[in-house]
């Protein structure tokens, strides 16, 4: 039956100083199949991908790719034998062009000196995008880009090497349902060529409609592999916490109570107009819009990263000027971004420390550091969010994505925020931490947190919100209670 | 429940005594892996030479060691927070000759020149710090216009010359002793257990790394990283001062030629001490076994009598292996 | 004053010389007197200007500068240059622009000698001489000698430690235990002779090719209450040498007057450019012997 | 800089012409700053001084930084990949010892001193290279350990002694001129245009910026860093040695105290140029402009007469302020 499978593997370990990533793990993937892996954050998945790839190489184990033995010791190799990736974290080198990042390695030349042919490179670039329907110019900085519109160049990438086996890792972690529709076209028309997929994503919706297979790991061991057909989203959740999770969003009700933040014709130019809405004590306002609608930028002139050219802010019902995010933070709000990479995390540095970076003159004593406060406090998080580690001195760099998000989330927890901003809080992470961060946005609002939140997912949008507004190209185009909210009236003002 | 870390801690679940020792020394090694290294060059030369092995000779090391040792420091904050400090060299000598205009025998309270000193070293430390938080500009060019300008201040306020007749209160600092140990190598351990105390236990040095690690996201935590990078500029500038009145004590004259290439050995003090240049990471403890290496070297190549050609050519290539010995043992599996 | 920001050519009234002083570096000590010689001509005659420029002991940046100097068309060069082997393009060039030139303190090449107007100064390889052979005479033609060489490569260093060696050829019973950098500067002359003292030889003579470094190695030896007879000896006679020879610390150093070679270098650029002819072109400045006996002499000329 | 998130200018959809406009000249000041400030320094210069701007002078100019403009571009490169080159000026002095020693006249044919002294340059170089990207250590550290192993070579070699006496084949590459125009300039003008098309328009160009913009992207790719490193460091070595060997043509003997603080020079002049030390930013071009401001700055004040003490001084406040004035053009508006 070999011949069924393009890639098979068998007896894959890995380890890391301190981890087991992989326990003698199986996977096997069908010809032009589309085959979920699905598992909790740190479950292992990134590095069997990165093994087979070879970023990685395997402490034991077989591979074989195409019915033969694998070696591939560099993602050189793993280019030539036709697999090409999706990685999980952005790589952009970000001063260089669009078309130079996807051409990076394969340049095309001309002439007898092979200097390289930039005309050609742009127009290929073009045409790509074309087939892909991606809009995007090929001559634009990848530093200029938002991260959505990277994560596209990262699939036009990984499709324009003409590969076997494409792998996803969380492709659609940070882009919106418009052009995950867009990438699943494209996935549809690879299938139809006899591309093989692997697609790593948590978002449950997306694994039922476009997935043929679904493996599950768990801590690093195999559990199974079904046929989507087989399965329940419950029963997949079965699979891979180990217990069973019914209800996605956790969504309590809360005594809303007074206005805490006001926002007022807020203005910036080139960015947005005229924003204006309130946040209640103890509701969970969301924020929805398509991707560059200009959400991110409000809620960064909201906390002083940008502040906006006009309008005005108030706050427990005081009119306030934020500068800086220290003003911000000094009035008790706090903002998770939406890169952890970029404007998130200390990569340098540990858990302990990128924990309570913002709020560390609550451990000081006698202006040291009580090392005894922290590790209390940062225990207490790390069980609260059920933190993955085998320390708080680990360095943050070393966790998967979805724990470092929470990390990220304990820094803000720590200061205990009457205003707690949210962007994209639960991008890249499980099922599992997903309810878990849900249901401390609902505690946070029973205790009368306010909370803002932009999400790109809708059902976490409906689920979560007691309202939400909806932007559009930098305006606010209306807003919708939890009753009347839905799917259809959301993307209609999203794309009016 | 007590210990969340280690219920939370599924993943090592196979862990099995190979595992767990394995880590171990990875990490010992890791983080000591420089002062191993130290370690075996000391053994090395106490084969080599007897005299290398013994009190006053160790004390000697340790004293030519603590002025560089001590700009080190200054120097490793700064480039934990991804900058480059290039004008320590020449601070030292503005501090040298200005000083010691003051500290002539009968003249002023000893407190007038250390003052004066001090002021002047955390002044172009200000500067350094301000043009590069505010001014947007690498600290390459910052200090390295502050290497130039802070040279020709030192040149043309002593018309080129050395500045010699101290008070012997001043001279102290440079060469007194207090129970048999020299007066720079007490104020290089007492500024290396403050510094270290700096970075590691104050919010002060949480904020550093912070900053080195990710300035953007220091930023949004609410870190104002303008005001801290100038702190830690004027903190460099301030050793840098007593580390050159220190030295100008030692040698009883203030001279404008001081501290030349000073800049150079305290940067590689601390990244042979494990400074990472791209920032967010390094100890005051692994800048001071940098130093000591660089001293060891020093004393034990002179002590063995290598002709000063040979010197510099083995000097070079020391520097090097110790580093990729150091860097081999921190290596992943 | 020198240097006063006059700009290139002759002002109104009578016609100035101006005269370009290349010299090799600013933050030398025994040097500033040399320049001190200078200006002090330069600000007694009205109707002379000296543009001094600093070399930072670059033989490049020396010839660049020599290069703006006949861009300017001044009167007169006057050069201590920073390598005597580099000085021959500088004066072709100069002597191309019908510039003439004045050599001071470091001697060129018999070659170079022809091409230019004069040379004020010793050679550096007497100093060397003079100073070895008082220390051999000290020691009876007998002992060891460990020698502290200034920054490596530079000229000086090569002559005055050539200087020293010749003479120890010259004297079997004399060894050669010990040479070292100690880059001319005090606190580097300390450090070497710290490391030198627990190495424990036997040194009866230091002898370092300046004074700053004989210091440092006299300050080193007394604090480790090692000076005992040792014999320690320097180039230059600063006035801080000076005051270390009167108390008999330091032994012997080997007097070069900075002040008269500035002085006769500006006073035969002058001659230059009125045309005068020399019988000889090399203006002997001799180094001079200093030790405990003399040291007064020295002392005196460094007071006026 | 105050937006960490890097949504920039091209906020498209609020496209009004005023908006484009600011773009235009953000980004052309922004390509041509530094440039500006060379013509505002050369003008201000030429009033100042009626010497300026003759032919002759500024033949003069650039010929003077034509030597460690050609070093600077290698620097360039090597900063460009995140790395760092302390070594040229100690490999500048190794190779002109060894070079003079082969070139004296009627000894061997004018090539072999010029082949032996590329063969060092690119030796050190490569071994730069190997020990930064094989080594994984910090270029910082490699390259330091080669300054200094290089200067003892050299004066080993040399025995701390200048070599002169070189043939008329030898010295013409620092002394012979072409149509009026010094060879220097020619060799600077045509090693620019080389190490710009190199950089611009080749695959090796490319991997340049890729590996300084994100390494493990570039690796990912299938770009054999190491590789491209090597040979980087192998390209900036060969350009030190040509500048090593027209310079001791120039001055018409080998010296093993060449190139002193040559590195900090041409650092400079690619980091004035724009090059980031951070890593995938950088032009030939820049470096160029950035060595002709050191130039232009160094021959005014000589021409100025201003005295060497204040010449310092003013140099290092201009140097920042270059830079300063250029980033100030740079910010986002
Ligand atoms: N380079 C590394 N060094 C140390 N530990 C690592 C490294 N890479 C991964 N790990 C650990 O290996 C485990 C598996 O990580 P992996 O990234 O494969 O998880 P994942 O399933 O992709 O999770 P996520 O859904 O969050 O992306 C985690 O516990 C992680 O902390
Ligand atoms: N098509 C595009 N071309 C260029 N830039 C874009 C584009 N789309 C978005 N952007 C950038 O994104 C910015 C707005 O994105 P912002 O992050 O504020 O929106 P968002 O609604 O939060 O979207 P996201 O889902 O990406 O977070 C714009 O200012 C712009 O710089
Ligand atoms: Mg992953
Ligand atoms: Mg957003």
């Amino acid at each position: 039956m070999s011949e069924n499978y393009i890639l098979e593997m068998e007896n894959v370990t890995k380890e890391f100083p301190g981890v087991k990533a992989l326990d003698s793990i199986q996977f096997k993937v069908k010809k032009g199949s589309v085959h979920a892996l699905m598992g909790e954050n740190g479950a292992g998945k990134s590095t069997l991908m990165k093994i087979i790839f070879g970023i990685y190489t395997p402490d034991t184990g077989m591979i074989k790719f195409k019915g033969h033995d694998l070696k591939v010791s560099s993602t050189k190799e793993a280019l030539k034998n036709g697999i090409s990736m999706i990685h999980q974290e952005l790589s952009p080198v970000p001063h260089m062009t669009v078309a130079e990042n996807i051409f990076l390695g394969r340049e095309p030349t001309k002439g007898k000196f092979g200097w390289v042919n930039n005309k050609k490179m742009i127009e290929d670039a073009k045409d790509l995008f074309k087939t892909l329907n991606i809009d995007l110019d090929p001559n634009s900085k990848m530093k200029d880009l938002s991260i959505a519109n990277m994560q596209m160049v990262e699939i036009a990438t990984a499709v324009s090497y003409d590969a076997d086996l494409i792998i996803m890792d969380e492709p659609t972690s940070a882009i919106t349902e418009k052009e995950v529709e867009k990438l699943f076209e494209i996935i549809n028309s690879l299938n139809a060529k006899g591309v093989s997929i692997i697609y790593i994503s948590h978002k449950m919706d997306e694994i039922f409609r476009i997935c043929d297979e679904i493996t599950v790991f768990r801590d690093g061991q195999y559990i199974g592999t079904k046929e989507t057909t087989e399965l329940t989203q419950d029963t997949l959740i079965q699979m891979m916490v180990g217990r069973e999770i019914k209800q996605v969003f956790h969504k309590e009700k809360a005594e809303i109570k007074e206005v805490i933040l006001a926002v007022s014709n807020l203005s910036k130019e080139g960015k947005f107009d005229n924003i204006s809405f309130e946040v209640r004590k103890g509701e969970i306002v969301g924020i929805s819009g398509l991707m560059g609608s200009g959400r991110t930028e409000v809620i960064e002139s909201i906390f002083g990263i940008d502040p906006p050219d006009s309008g005005d802010i108030f706050i427990h019902g005081e009119k306030v000027k934020i500068k800086t995010p220290q003003d911000a933070i000094k009035l008790k709000v706090a903002l998770l971004t939406e890169d952890r990479k970029l404007s998130g995390a200390f990569l340098p540095i540990s858990i302990k420390e990128n924990m309570i970076i913002s709020s560390i003159d609550q451990f000081l004593e006698r202006g040291y550091i009580n090392k005894k406060l922290v590790d209390e406090a940062c225990n207490e998080q790390v069980e609260q969010l059920n933190i993955k580690t085998p320390s708080t001195d680990q360095l943050i760099m070393n966790l998967s994505g979805g724990n470092q998000q929470k990390v990220l989330l304990a820094r803000w927890l720590l200061n205990d925020p009457d205003i707690l901003i949210l962007d994209e809080p639960t991008r890249g992470v499980d099922v599992g931490a997903k309810s878990e961060i849900h249901k401390l946005m609902s505690k946070l609002a029973q205790k009368g947190t306010a909370i803002l939140m932009i999400s790109s997912e809708m059902p976490e949008v409906l689920g979560m919100s007691d309202r939400v507004i909806v932007m559009h190209e930098g305006n606010k185009k209306g807003e919708l209670n939890r009753e009347e909210a839905n799917q259809e009236k959301i993307l209609e003002m999203a794309y009016s | 429940m007590n210990n969340p870390i280690n219920h939370n801690n599924s993943v090592t679940h196979v862990s099995n005594d190979k595992f767990i020792w394995k880590d171990k020394v990875s990490q010992i090694a890791s983080k000591y892996g420089i002062l191993l290294v130290l370690l075996v060059m000391m053994i090395t030369m106490s084969f080599l030479s007897e005299a290398f092995l013994t009190t006053q000779n160790l004390l000697n090391v340790v004293r030519q060691i603590s002025f560089i040792g001590i700009v080190a420091m200054g120097v490793t904050m700064v480039i934990i927070t991804t900058g480059i400090d290039l004008s320590s060299g020449s601070v030292i000598a503005l501090v040298s000759v200005v000083s010691a205009s003051f500290a002539h025998p009968g003249e002023f309270s000893i407190f007038v020149p250390l003052l004066i000193g001090l002021c002047i070293g955390a002044l172009a430390g200000f500067i350094n710090g301000t043009i590069t938080a505010k001014g947007k500009i690498p600290a390459f060019i910052a200090t390295l216009g502050m290497m130039i300008a802070a040279r020709g201040l030192a040149l043309l306020y002593s018309d080129g010359r050395p500045i010699p007749d101290l008070s012997s209160a001043f001279l102290f600092i440079g060469k007194g002793e207090i129970l048999g140990i020299p007066f720079p190598i007490i104020v290089f351990i007492i500024m290396g257990i403050i510094s270290h105390l700096m970075l590691s236990k104050t919010k002060f040095g949480k904020y550093t790394y912070a900053i080195g690690g990710n300035e953007q996201a220091a930023k949004i935590c609410g870190i104002n990283v303008d005001r801290y990078k100038i702190l830690i500029y004027t903190y460099a500038g301030l050793l840098a001062a007593i580390a050159g009145m220190m030295l100008t004590a030692r040698i009883s004259v203030g001279q404008p030629s001081m501290g030349n290439m000073f800049e150079l050995d305290a940067i590689a003090a601390a990244v042979i001490g494990g400074t990472s240049l791209t920032g967010g990471v390094g100890t005051i403890g692994g800048t001071m076994i940098g130093a000591l290496i660089i001293g060891v070297l020093n004393n034990g190549l002179d002590l063995l009598g290598v002709s000063s050609y040979w010197q510099q050519i083995l000097k070079g290539i020391i520097i090097v292996s110790a580093v990729l010995i150091d860097a081999r043992k921190h290596k992943k599996v | 004053a020198c240097g006063s920001d006059q700009t290139s050519g002759s002002k109104s009234g009578e016609k100035s010389i101006v005269v370009g002083a290349a010299m090799p570096v600013f933050d030398d000590k025994w040097l500033s007197y040399l320049y001190d010689g200078i200006k002090e001509y330069d600000s007694e005659h009205d109707n002379v200007k000296v543009k001094m420029v600093d070399a930072k002991n670059d033989a490049g940046k020396q010839f660049s500068q020599v290069e703006t100097f006949i861009v300017q068309q001044v009167d007169v060069i006057l050069i201590n240059p920073v390598e005597t082997d580099a000085v021959g393009p500088m004066v072709d060039a100069a002597n191309e622009a019908d510039i003439p030139v004045v050599i001071v303190n470091r001697m060129p090449d018999e070659e170079v000698m022809k091409k230019i107007y004069a040379y004020v100064g010793s050679e550096s390889i007497e100093a060397g001489t003079i100073q070895m052979e008082k220390v051999v005479e000290l020691l009876g033609g007998k002992g060891n000698v460990a020698i502290l060489n200034g920054t490596l490569g530079q000229e000086s260093v090569v002559n005055r430690t050539k200087g020293n060696k010749d003479v120890l050829k010259k004297n079997p019973d004399m060894k050669l235990v010990r040479e070292q950098t100690g880059d001319y500067q005090r606190s580097l002359g300390m450090t070497v002779m710290e490391n030198w003292i627990q190495a424990g030889d036997e040194i009866d003579a230091i002898v370092a090719n300046n004074d700053e470094m004989a210091i440092g190695a006299i300050m080193a030896l007394e604090e480790a209450n090692k000076r005992g007879d040792i014999i320690v000896a320097g180039i230059d006679g600063t006035i801080d040498a000076l005051e270390y020879v009167k108390q008999g610390k330091l032994n012997i150093s080997a007097f070069q007057d900075a002040y008269g070679q500035g002085k006769g270098a500006i006073e035969a650029a002058i001659k230059a450019v009125n045309g005068e002819k020399l019988d000889n072109n090399f203006i002997n400045i001799p180094f001079e012997l200093v030790t405990q006996d003399n040291v007064d002499e020295y002392i005196k000329k460094w007071e006026k």
